[in-house]
């Protein structure tokens, strides 16, 4: 802002949908969209695309049970500098500090089926944060910078 | 254009063959287990999972693969992989399944790699 | 409600985005992904893709008149009946009476390129109806049934 | 998956075919408009427009045919439209076009139709 070049305004998109994993192609579709019109080559739209199925997975999953009266929220904006997107529910929240991320191996040698949700997201995207309030508002947060890009313009 | 998955099943000898077509993800991957648990219990201890008509995976369709792989090495087979596109390979690759399955580029080489080594390690 | 037979449960679906017409391909693969999970017939989610097409068209272009800094909601539910869509502006307005269905004739010789928006919505929806607000809130609300659909329980 | 539209122009004999592809909706209706307004500049007035690549049309891209024909016809040309796939057929037809449009199969027809007769009602 203030600055000389003309700042892209930025982008915003929002798509709600009940909590249940027949959704999950939707939330794909909404990104690819967006992805394409801000320009993104194919493989980084992917790896959004598969970060934010893995967050809207935990939500369905571990956040409502599987309880489709429930809604889960993508919200995402794009500037010239940067993709962001928020996933919000309003159910059972957790604590990430208290998940050690786990070895492949060890969660072969226990049969275990997941576990490696959450390192997906962290190393397919370039920030991540979280902001839990249990039951009121539980939302992860991610970043994707645009490689090439413009620095963002500082006011 | 709702993304779709299907589960195809055949043999080559005494090993079995699951090719797994389309978007593997938390809603599919139930159909993949099934297809997988059928198999393991109908004594296919030998399976390759043949992936080159498969589009899309994410970690629960990746957990599939992490919940059966011992209990078929215990029976001195395995679960081999095949024909990932690079996409896909990608996120196998990025959780480190490179060190613990045998990923071969096609279904001739996943057979031959049976061949070489029909368990891990064996 | 209240009857012997358990009512499916309604689907809400919720998606926003910035007044430009490059969104309406996104628009139309968030109603493929709805009507695809709803059972329907492929033909029959096509009129409902270009019907809302035809409205976001028209709260683009006249609503908010290209201003792309403007957002457009469209909400979707369905339950075992039917499927109904709201698309929402908050823009100019206007007063569907006041609209006269045109003839294409008519057009032609005039060299008109439009006009037969809202006329196509008519034709492809069982239900049409205005609630308009200028500059507060105006929605279009379109409803279709389901062909061989369990009539609706009566409370 | 983000829905493109392209036109490709070409010609047979005197006449000029312009060949749309994909979506045809408010987006990409002024690309078309351009395409046809740039043929009819350039005294082009015997113009089919092959659909057959089409797989969508909303009524941005009807009024692209209908802004244009009554130039071309007062110059003894016509605009002509052929290949049709179903679904873009029954916009068309909705709408009542083909009344006032030469509609023909495909563009082998299209260019009978002009021999025929080369401008509407004549
Ligand atoms: N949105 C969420 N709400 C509640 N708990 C969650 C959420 N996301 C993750 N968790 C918790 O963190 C754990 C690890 O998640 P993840 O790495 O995605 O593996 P998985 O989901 O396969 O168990 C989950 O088992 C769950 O206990
Ligand atoms: N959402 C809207 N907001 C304001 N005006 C509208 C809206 N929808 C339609 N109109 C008015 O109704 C007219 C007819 O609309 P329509 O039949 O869709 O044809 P077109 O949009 O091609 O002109 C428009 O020209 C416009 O004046």
């Amino acid at each position: 802002m203030g600055g000389l070049e003309m700042a892209m305004i930025e982008k915003k998109f929002r798509l709600q949908f009940p909590s249940s994993t027949e959704n999950l192609a939707m939330v794909r579709s909404f990104l690819d969209n967006i992805g394409k019109q801000a320009g993104m080559p194919e493989g980084e739209v992917a790896k959004i695309q598969l970060a934010v199925d893995e967050a809207c997975s935990n939500v369905i999953e571990h956040a409502y049970g599987h309880d489709q009266s429930k809604e889960v929220m993508v919200g995402v904006s794009y500037d010239d500098s940067q993709l962001m997107i928020a996933i919000v529910d309003r159910g059972r929240g957790f604590d990430p500090s208290t998940v050690r991320p786990q070895q492949l191996k060890d969660l072969v040698a226990e049969r275990q089926t997941g576990g490696l949700g959450l390192q997906l997201i962290r190393s397919l995207m370039d920030e991540v944060r979280y902001d839990i309030v249990p039951g009121e508002k539980n939302q992860i947060t991610m970043v994707k910078y645009f490689t090439n890009e413009s620095r963002p313009e500082s006011s | 254009m709702a993304d779709s998955f299907q589960v195809e099943k055949s043999s080559e000898g005494e090993i079995t063959v699951l090719q797994v077509e389309g978007y593997l993800d938390a809603h599919t991957a139930p159909d993949f287990e099934k297809a997988l648990e059928e198999a393991i219990q109908a004594g296919q201890h030998k399976i390759i999972v043949d992936c080159a008509k498969l589009d899309y995976i994410s970690s629960a369709g990746l957990g599939v693969f992490m919940g059966f792989v011992e209990e078929v090495r215990e029976q001195a087979g395995d679960i081999k992989i095949c024909g990932l596109i690079p996409k896909v390979r990608q996120v196998f690759e990025l959780l480190g399944f490179q060190q613990l399955y045998h990923i071969e580029d096609d279904r001739p080489a996943a057979l031959a790699k049976f061949e070489e080594s029909p368990t891990w390690g064996g």
